[in-house]
Protein backbone atom coordinates (compact mmCIF):
# COMPACT_ATOMS: atom_id res chain seq x y z
CA UNK A 1 0.00 0.00 0.00
CA UNK A 2 0.94 3.82 -0.82
CA UNK A 3 0.88 5.88 2.04
CA UNK A 4 0.73 9.57 2.73
CA UNK A 5 0.79 11.64 5.90
CA UNK A 6 1.88 15.45 6.78
CA UNK A 7 3.71 15.85 9.99
CA UNK A 8 4.27 18.81 12.18
CA UNK A 9 7.22 16.88 14.06
CA UNK A 10 10.50 15.83 12.24
CA UNK A 11 10.38 13.48 9.03
CA UNK A 12 12.54 10.13 9.67
CA UNK A 13 13.87 9.55 6.07
CA UNK A 14 15.37 6.41 7.20
CA UNK A 15 12.22 4.80 8.99
CA UNK A 16 10.47 5.68 5.47
CA UNK A 17 13.20 4.09 3.71
CA UNK A 18 12.60 1.05 5.65
CA UNK A 19 9.37 1.15 5.03
CA UNK A 20 9.59 0.33 1.20
CA UNK A 21 12.50 -1.74 0.95
CA UNK A 22 11.93 -5.40 0.80
CA UNK A 23 13.68 -8.63 -1.00
CA UNK A 24 11.56 -7.78 -3.65
CA UNK A 25 12.59 -4.58 -4.62
CA UNK A 26 16.50 -4.15 -6.34
CA UNK A 27 16.23 -0.35 -5.81
CA UNK A 28 15.01 2.50 -3.40
CA UNK A 29 15.35 6.37 -4.18
CA UNK A 30 14.83 8.09 -1.95
CA UNK A 31 14.40 12.24 -1.97
CA UNK A 32 14.78 14.63 0.93
CA UNK A 33 13.86 18.13 0.28
CA UNK A 34 15.54 20.60 2.65
CA UNK A 35 15.35 24.22 3.40
CA UNK A 36 17.76 26.19 2.00
CA UNK A 37 20.22 28.85 3.12
CA UNK A 38 19.43 30.96 0.09
CA UNK A 39 15.79 31.58 -1.86
CA UNK A 40 16.21 33.90 -4.71
CA UNK A 41 19.65 35.62 -3.55
CA UNK A 42 18.05 36.62 -0.31
CA UNK A 43 19.41 34.81 2.95
CA UNK A 44 16.74 33.03 4.66
CA UNK A 45 17.14 31.59 8.40
CA UNK A 46 13.76 28.99 8.50
CA UNK A 47 10.47 28.61 6.81
CA UNK A 48 7.02 28.34 7.99
CA UNK A 49 4.53 25.34 6.26
CA UNK A 50 1.00 25.43 6.64
CA UNK A 51 -1.93 23.44 4.62
CA UNK A 52 -5.38 23.14 4.40
CA UNK A 53 -4.38 20.02 5.84
CA UNK A 54 -7.65 17.80 4.67
CA UNK A 55 -7.23 18.85 1.17
CA UNK A 56 -3.50 18.55 1.17
CA UNK A 57 -3.70 14.81 2.71
CA UNK A 58 -5.85 13.89 -0.04
CA UNK A 59 -3.77 14.91 -2.42
CA UNK A 60 -0.63 13.21 -1.10
CA UNK A 61 -2.42 10.19 -0.64
CA UNK A 62 -3.85 10.75 -4.57
CA UNK A 63 -0.31 11.56 -5.85
CA UNK A 64 0.73 8.22 -4.25
CA UNK A 65 -1.20 5.91 -5.32
CA UNK A 66 -1.32 7.76 -8.54
CA UNK A 67 2.28 6.97 -8.88
CA UNK A 68 2.11 3.18 -7.58
CA UNK A 69 -0.05 2.62 -10.89
CA UNK A 70 2.00 4.25 -13.16
CA UNK A 71 5.08 2.88 -12.31
CA UNK A 72 4.19 -0.07 -10.72
CA UNK A 73 4.82 -0.03 -7.23
CA UNK A 74 3.11 -0.68 -4.03
CA UNK A 75 6.16 0.00 -2.03
CA UNK A 76 6.17 4.24 -1.96
CA UNK A 77 5.47 6.65 1.02
CA UNK A 78 4.74 10.13 1.24
CA UNK A 79 5.59 12.92 3.96
CA UNK A 80 5.08 16.34 4.18
CA UNK A 81 6.13 18.50 7.25
CA UNK A 82 4.33 21.31 8.24
CA UNK A 83 5.25 23.90 11.25
CA UNK A 84 8.29 26.57 11.20
CA UNK A 85 11.56 24.43 10.34
CA UNK A 86 15.47 25.70 10.36
CA UNK A 87 17.71 25.74 7.91
CA UNK A 88 18.80 21.79 7.08
CA UNK A 89 15.50 20.41 8.05
CA UNK A 90 13.94 18.04 5.95
CA UNK A 91 10.26 19.81 4.43
CA UNK A 92 9.16 16.85 2.28
CA UNK A 93 10.50 13.00 2.25
CA UNK A 94 9.43 10.42 -0.71
CA UNK A 95 10.66 6.90 -0.29
CA UNK A 96 9.89 4.38 -3.28
CA UNK A 97 11.19 0.87 -3.94
CA UNK A 98 10.78 -0.66 -7.15
CA UNK A 99 12.10 -4.19 -8.44
CA UNK A 100 13.69 -2.20 -11.11
CA UNK A 101 15.73 1.31 -10.73
CA UNK A 102 14.07 3.35 -13.73
CA UNK A 103 10.97 3.07 -12.16
CA UNK A 104 12.18 3.99 -8.47
CA UNK A 105 13.61 6.81 -9.51
CA UNK A 106 10.98 7.95 -12.21
CA UNK A 107 8.40 7.79 -9.69
CA UNK A 108 9.60 9.35 -7.14
CA UNK A 109 10.73 12.50 -9.15
CA UNK A 110 6.98 12.47 -10.74
CA UNK A 111 6.09 12.54 -7.11
CA UNK A 112 7.53 15.89 -6.08
CA UNK A 113 6.66 17.56 -9.06
CA UNK A 114 3.05 16.55 -8.54
CA UNK A 115 3.65 17.90 -5.12
CA UNK A 116 4.79 21.04 -6.03
CA UNK A 117 2.09 21.50 -8.96
CA UNK A 118 -1.22 20.38 -7.34
CA UNK A 119 -1.11 20.31 -3.17
CA UNK A 120 -2.43 23.18 -1.19
CA UNK A 121 0.91 24.10 0.83
CA UNK A 122 2.59 27.23 1.82
CA UNK A 123 5.51 28.30 2.81
CA UNK A 124 6.97 31.78 4.42
CA UNK A 125 10.38 32.52 4.52
CA UNK A 126 12.43 34.18 6.93
CA UNK A 127 15.12 36.12 6.02
CA UNK A 128 17.78 37.55 8.19
CA UNK A 129 16.69 41.07 8.07
CA UNK A 130 13.50 39.90 9.92
CA UNK A 131 10.97 40.16 7.34
CA UNK A 132 8.68 37.21 6.47
CA UNK A 133 7.42 36.59 2.64
CA UNK A 134 4.82 34.28 1.41
CA UNK A 135 6.79 32.18 -1.34
CA UNK A 136 5.09 32.59 -4.75
CA UNK A 137 6.06 30.27 -7.28
CA UNK A 138 4.22 31.54 -9.83
CA UNK A 139 6.11 34.83 -9.93
CA UNK A 140 8.20 35.47 -12.42
CA UNK A 141 12.17 34.64 -11.31
CA UNK A 142 11.00 32.31 -8.49
CA UNK A 143 11.40 29.25 -10.50
CA UNK A 144 15.27 28.98 -11.13
CA UNK A 145 15.98 29.65 -6.93
CA UNK A 146 14.17 27.14 -5.78
CA UNK A 147 15.42 23.07 -5.11
CA UNK B 1 -28.16 29.60 1.39
CA UNK B 2 -25.54 30.22 2.75
CA UNK B 3 -21.55 28.19 2.25
CA UNK B 4 -17.90 29.14 3.91
CA UNK B 5 -15.20 31.04 2.32
CA UNK B 6 -11.57 29.84 3.51
CA UNK B 7 -8.79 31.77 3.06
CA UNK B 8 -5.23 30.70 3.32
CA UNK B 9 -1.49 31.73 3.47
CA UNK B 10 -0.99 35.45 2.22
CA UNK B 11 -4.90 35.63 1.12
CA UNK B 12 -5.75 34.92 5.10
CA UNK B 13 -3.36 37.85 5.41
CA UNK B 14 -4.67 39.94 2.90
CA UNK B 15 -8.40 39.80 4.35
CA UNK B 16 -7.79 39.44 8.05
CA UNK B 17 -9.51 36.22 8.62
CA UNK B 18 -9.18 32.55 7.44
CA UNK B 19 -12.90 31.79 7.06
CA UNK B 20 -16.11 33.76 6.51
CA UNK B 21 -19.79 32.70 5.85
CA UNK B 22 -21.62 34.11 2.63
CA UNK B 23 -24.77 34.28 1.91
CA UNK B 24 -25.60 33.65 -1.98
CA UNK B 25 -28.75 32.61 -4.03
CA UNK B 26 -29.54 29.11 -4.71
CA UNK B 27 -27.65 27.83 -8.15
CA UNK B 28 -25.23 30.71 -7.40
CA UNK B 29 -21.45 29.21 -8.38
CA UNK B 30 -17.64 29.49 -7.28
CA UNK B 31 -17.62 32.76 -9.32
CA UNK B 32 -20.48 34.02 -7.49
CA UNK B 33 -18.91 33.32 -4.20
CA UNK B 34 -15.72 34.78 -5.58
CA UNK B 35 -17.95 38.07 -6.37
CA UNK B 36 -19.23 37.99 -3.23
CA UNK B 37 -16.23 38.88 -1.66
CA UNK B 38 -15.44 41.32 -4.04
CA UNK B 39 -16.40 44.34 -1.59
CA UNK B 40 -14.30 43.41 1.35
CA UNK B 41 -11.47 44.78 2.78
CA UNK B 42 -8.17 43.49 1.27
CA UNK B 43 -10.30 41.42 -1.04
CA UNK B 44 -8.26 43.94 -3.95
CA UNK B 45 -5.40 42.17 -3.03
CA UNK B 46 -6.53 38.88 -4.50
CA UNK B 47 -5.90 37.66 -7.92
CA UNK B 48 -9.43 38.03 -10.55
CA UNK B 49 -9.25 33.97 -11.31
CA UNK B 50 -7.52 32.29 -7.72
CA UNK B 51 -7.60 28.47 -7.48
CA UNK B 52 -10.30 27.16 -5.83
CA UNK B 53 -11.56 23.77 -4.21
CA UNK B 54 -14.52 23.01 -3.45
CA UNK B 55 -15.25 20.65 -0.26
CA UNK B 56 -11.01 19.93 -0.83
CA UNK B 57 -11.61 19.45 -4.32
CA UNK B 58 -9.78 21.18 -7.31
CA UNK B 59 -13.21 23.13 -8.55
CA UNK B 60 -13.88 24.98 -11.86
CA UNK B 61 -15.27 28.53 -11.14
CA UNK B 62 -18.35 27.58 -13.17
CA UNK B 63 -18.89 24.86 -10.35
CA UNK B 64 -22.69 25.50 -8.67
CA UNK B 65 -22.33 25.45 -4.70
CA UNK B 66 -24.87 24.01 -2.58
CA UNK B 67 -25.54 25.23 0.94
CA UNK B 68 -22.66 24.11 3.17
CA UNK B 69 -20.09 23.85 0.91
CA UNK B 70 -16.62 24.54 2.01
CA UNK B 71 -15.24 26.80 -0.79
CA UNK B 72 -11.32 27.65 -0.59
CA UNK B 73 -9.48 30.37 -2.13
CA UNK B 74 -6.13 28.85 -3.13
CA UNK B 75 -2.71 31.13 -3.00
CA UNK B 76 -0.27 29.18 -5.25
CA UNK B 77 1.24 26.33 -3.75
CA UNK B 78 4.67 26.13 -2.24
CA UNK B 79 5.15 22.64 -1.37
CA UNK B 80 8.16 20.63 -1.63
CA UNK C 1 34.08 16.85 -2.00
CA UNK C 2 32.92 14.00 -3.70
CA UNK C 3 34.53 10.10 -2.24
CA UNK C 4 33.67 6.60 -2.92
CA UNK C 5 34.67 3.30 -1.16
CA UNK C 6 34.17 -0.14 -1.29
CA UNK C 7 33.05 -2.13 1.98
CA UNK C 8 32.92 -5.92 3.12
CA UNK C 9 30.62 -4.59 6.12
CA UNK C 10 27.20 -3.49 5.53
CA UNK C 11 26.28 -0.26 4.11
CA UNK C 12 25.29 2.79 5.93
CA UNK C 13 22.67 4.67 3.80
CA UNK C 14 21.35 7.04 6.67
CA UNK C 15 25.00 7.95 7.41
CA UNK C 16 25.75 9.01 3.43
CA UNK C 17 22.78 11.09 3.24
CA UNK C 18 23.92 12.95 6.30
CA UNK C 19 27.00 13.16 4.66
CA UNK C 20 26.23 15.10 1.78
CA UNK C 21 23.13 17.42 3.42
CA UNK C 22 23.42 20.49 4.18
CA UNK C 23 22.07 24.09 4.12
CA UNK C 24 23.24 24.86 1.08
CA UNK C 25 21.35 22.32 -0.74
CA UNK C 26 17.76 22.26 -1.38
CA UNK C 27 17.42 18.43 -2.37
CA UNK C 28 19.05 15.03 -1.70
CA UNK C 29 18.28 12.09 -3.27
CA UNK C 30 19.76 8.41 -2.10
CA UNK C 31 19.89 5.62 -4.22
CA UNK C 32 19.99 2.32 -2.79
CA UNK C 33 20.71 -1.10 -4.51
CA UNK C 34 19.41 -4.29 -2.85
CA UNK C 35 19.65 -7.85 -3.76
CA UNK C 36 16.30 -8.96 -5.26
CA UNK C 37 14.85 -12.58 -4.65
CA UNK C 38 14.49 -13.24 -8.40
CA UNK C 39 16.82 -12.78 -11.40
CA UNK C 40 15.43 -13.52 -14.18
CA UNK C 41 13.17 -16.03 -13.06
CA UNK C 42 15.36 -17.82 -10.82
CA UNK C 43 14.53 -17.67 -7.07
CA UNK C 44 17.24 -16.57 -5.15
CA UNK C 45 18.83 -16.59 -2.21
CA UNK C 46 22.09 -14.31 -1.68
CA UNK C 47 24.69 -13.30 -4.02
CA UNK C 48 28.51 -12.86 -3.91
CA UNK C 49 30.09 -9.86 -4.79
CA UNK C 50 33.99 -9.66 -5.74
CA UNK C 51 36.22 -6.67 -7.61
CA UNK C 52 39.05 -5.98 -8.93
CA UNK C 53 39.53 -3.84 -6.06
CA UNK C 54 42.09 -1.02 -6.68
CA UNK C 55 40.53 -0.86 -10.08
CA UNK C 56 36.97 -0.57 -8.93
CA UNK C 57 38.10 1.66 -6.34
CA UNK C 58 39.57 3.82 -8.58
CA UNK C 59 36.72 4.08 -11.28
CA UNK C 60 34.46 4.43 -8.46
CA UNK C 61 36.34 7.45 -7.28
CA UNK C 62 35.74 8.87 -10.71
CA UNK C 63 32.86 8.56 -11.40
CA UNK C 64 31.72 10.24 -8.31
CA UNK C 65 34.32 13.33 -9.60
CA UNK C 66 32.93 12.96 -13.17
CA UNK C 67 29.39 13.49 -11.85
CA UNK C 68 30.49 16.29 -9.19
CA UNK C 69 31.80 18.51 -12.12
CA UNK C 70 29.28 17.02 -14.63
CA UNK C 71 26.21 17.92 -12.29
CA UNK C 72 27.71 21.05 -10.57
CA UNK C 73 27.87 19.55 -6.38
CA UNK C 74 30.87 18.30 -4.19
CA UNK C 75 28.38 16.67 -1.92
CA UNK C 76 28.24 13.13 -3.79
CA UNK C 77 29.23 9.86 -2.20
CA UNK C 78 29.12 6.46 -3.32
CA UNK C 79 30.14 3.37 -1.68
CA UNK C 80 29.78 -1.05 -3.18
CA UNK C 81 29.67 -3.71 -0.86
CA UNK C 82 31.63 -7.05 -1.20
CA UNK C 83 30.97 -10.30 -0.23
CA UNK C 84 28.57 -12.78 0.54
CA UNK C 85 25.15 -10.62 0.67
CA UNK C 86 21.73 -12.19 1.43
CA UNK C 87 18.19 -10.98 0.47
CA UNK C 88 17.09 -7.67 0.87
CA UNK C 89 20.62 -6.62 1.60
CA UNK C 90 22.16 -3.32 -0.22
CA UNK C 91 24.84 -3.77 -2.51
CA UNK C 92 25.36 0.03 -3.45
CA UNK C 93 24.49 3.11 -2.25
CA UNK C 94 24.65 6.53 -3.51
CA UNK C 95 24.10 10.06 -1.60
CA UNK C 96 24.21 13.09 -3.58
CA UNK C 97 22.63 16.41 -2.79
CA UNK C 98 22.41 19.81 -4.49
CA UNK C 99 20.82 23.05 -4.25
CA UNK C 100 18.63 21.97 -6.71
CA UNK C 101 16.48 18.59 -7.24
CA UNK C 102 16.60 18.01 -10.82
CA UNK C 103 20.30 18.09 -10.81
CA UNK C 104 20.52 15.46 -7.59
CA UNK C 105 18.41 13.23 -9.24
CA UNK C 106 20.23 13.05 -12.61
CA UNK C 107 23.50 12.85 -10.36
CA UNK C 108 22.71 9.76 -8.84
CA UNK C 109 20.96 8.52 -11.83
CA UNK C 110 24.31 8.95 -13.73
CA UNK C 111 26.02 7.34 -11.31
CA UNK C 112 24.58 4.07 -10.99
CA UNK C 113 24.28 4.05 -14.31
CA UNK C 114 28.13 4.63 -14.77
CA UNK C 115 28.72 1.75 -12.31
CA UNK C 116 26.73 -0.57 -14.35
CA UNK C 117 28.91 0.16 -17.34
CA UNK C 118 32.16 0.42 -15.94
CA UNK C 119 33.50 -0.54 -12.36
CA UNK C 120 35.16 -3.73 -12.50
CA UNK C 121 32.72 -5.68 -10.04
CA UNK C 122 31.11 -9.07 -10.30
CA UNK C 123 28.12 -10.71 -8.57
CA UNK C 124 27.73 -14.76 -9.04
CA UNK C 125 24.14 -15.52 -7.41
CA UNK C 126 23.17 -18.43 -5.15
CA UNK C 127 19.82 -19.85 -5.98
CA UNK C 128 17.38 -22.08 -3.95
CA UNK C 129 18.64 -24.91 -5.92
CA UNK C 130 22.14 -24.55 -4.03
CA UNK C 131 23.52 -23.98 -7.58
CA UNK C 132 25.64 -20.33 -7.98
CA UNK C 133 26.54 -18.63 -11.44
CA UNK C 134 28.17 -15.86 -11.87
CA UNK C 135 26.04 -13.05 -13.72
CA UNK C 136 26.89 -11.56 -17.34
CA UNK C 137 25.02 -9.05 -18.28
CA UNK C 138 25.95 -8.81 -22.19
CA UNK C 139 24.22 -12.06 -22.00
CA UNK C 140 20.99 -11.72 -24.21
CA UNK C 141 17.71 -11.48 -22.01
CA UNK C 142 19.70 -10.64 -18.97
CA UNK C 143 19.14 -6.78 -19.02
CA UNK C 144 15.16 -6.81 -18.34
CA UNK C 145 15.68 -8.91 -14.77
CA UNK C 146 17.95 -6.41 -13.35
CA UNK C 147 17.40 -3.43 -10.57
CA UNK D 1 59.94 -9.26 -20.01
CA UNK D 2 57.38 -10.44 -17.73
CA UNK D 3 53.83 -9.39 -17.01
CA UNK D 4 51.30 -10.57 -14.59
CA UNK D 5 47.77 -11.48 -15.58
CA UNK D 6 45.05 -11.29 -13.57
CA UNK D 7 41.85 -13.02 -13.59
CA UNK D 8 38.93 -12.71 -12.12
CA UNK D 9 35.33 -14.48 -11.56
CA UNK D 10 34.39 -16.72 -14.37
CA UNK D 11 37.28 -16.12 -16.09
CA UNK D 12 39.25 -17.19 -12.63
CA UNK D 13 36.94 -20.09 -12.63
CA UNK D 14 37.87 -21.01 -16.39
CA UNK D 15 41.65 -21.06 -15.83
CA UNK D 16 41.24 -21.92 -12.53
CA UNK D 17 43.96 -19.54 -10.84
CA UNK D 18 43.63 -15.71 -10.35
CA UNK D 19 46.87 -14.90 -11.53
CA UNK D 20 49.52 -15.81 -13.41
CA UNK D 21 52.87 -14.77 -14.85
CA UNK D 22 53.73 -14.54 -19.00
CA UNK D 23 56.91 -14.20 -20.46
CA UNK D 24 56.66 -11.53 -23.72
CA UNK D 25 59.10 -10.06 -26.31
CA UNK D 26 59.71 -6.32 -25.53
CA UNK D 27 57.27 -4.80 -27.22
CA UNK D 28 54.54 -7.02 -26.95
CA UNK D 29 51.05 -6.08 -26.49
CA UNK D 30 47.65 -6.63 -24.98
CA UNK D 31 46.84 -8.57 -27.42
CA UNK D 32 50.21 -10.50 -27.48
CA UNK D 33 49.75 -11.22 -24.02
CA UNK D 34 46.08 -12.70 -24.64
CA UNK D 35 47.64 -14.68 -27.52
CA UNK D 36 49.74 -16.51 -24.53
CA UNK D 37 46.88 -17.37 -22.77
CA UNK D 38 45.90 -19.66 -25.86
CA UNK D 39 47.50 -23.09 -24.77
CA UNK D 40 46.17 -22.88 -21.55
CA UNK D 41 43.59 -25.46 -19.79
CA UNK D 42 40.44 -23.63 -19.54
CA UNK D 43 41.10 -20.82 -22.22
CA UNK D 44 38.79 -21.85 -24.73
CA UNK D 45 36.34 -20.35 -22.34
CA UNK D 46 37.18 -16.95 -22.41
CA UNK D 47 36.31 -14.84 -25.06
CA UNK D 48 38.03 -13.89 -28.23
CA UNK D 49 38.17 -10.11 -27.53
CA UNK D 50 37.54 -9.75 -23.66
CA UNK D 51 37.63 -6.12 -21.50
CA UNK D 52 41.01 -5.36 -20.64
CA UNK D 53 43.18 -3.51 -18.48
CA UNK D 54 46.38 -2.31 -17.59
CA UNK D 55 47.81 -1.41 -14.18
CA UNK D 56 44.51 -0.91 -13.20
CA UNK D 57 43.54 1.49 -16.14
CA UNK D 58 41.14 0.47 -19.20
CA UNK D 59 43.33 -0.83 -22.14
CA UNK D 60 42.77 -1.11 -25.74
CA UNK D 61 44.67 -4.55 -27.54
CA UNK D 62 47.17 -2.30 -29.09
CA UNK D 63 48.62 -0.83 -25.94
CA UNK D 64 52.37 -1.80 -25.28
CA UNK D 65 53.22 -3.14 -22.06
CA UNK D 66 56.44 -3.25 -20.40
CA UNK D 67 57.66 -5.75 -17.85
CA UNK D 68 56.25 -5.66 -14.44
CA UNK D 69 52.73 -4.49 -16.35
CA UNK D 70 49.73 -6.06 -14.56
CA UNK D 71 47.08 -7.21 -17.34
CA UNK D 72 43.38 -7.61 -15.97
CA UNK D 73 41.37 -9.61 -17.96
CA UNK D 74 37.94 -8.19 -17.20
CA UNK D 75 34.86 -10.29 -17.85
CA UNK D 76 32.05 -8.28 -18.36
CA UNK D 77 31.29 -6.10 -15.31
CA UNK D 78 28.11 -6.29 -13.01
CA UNK D 79 28.23 -4.08 -10.02
CA UNK D 80 25.67 -2.03 -8.77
Amino acid sequence: MTRAALRDQPLDAGAMLAEVSSSTNGAAVLFVGTVRDISEGRAVTGIDYTAYEAMAVRELESIAAEAGARFGTEDLVVEHRLGTLGLGEASVVIACAHPHRAQAFEAARWVIEEIKRRVPIWKREHYVDGTREWVDPTRAGMEAGRS
Amino acid sequence: MTITVLLFASYADALGRSALELSLPQGATVADAMAGLAGMPGSDRLPPSPLVAVNERWAARDQVLRAGDQVAIIPPVAGG
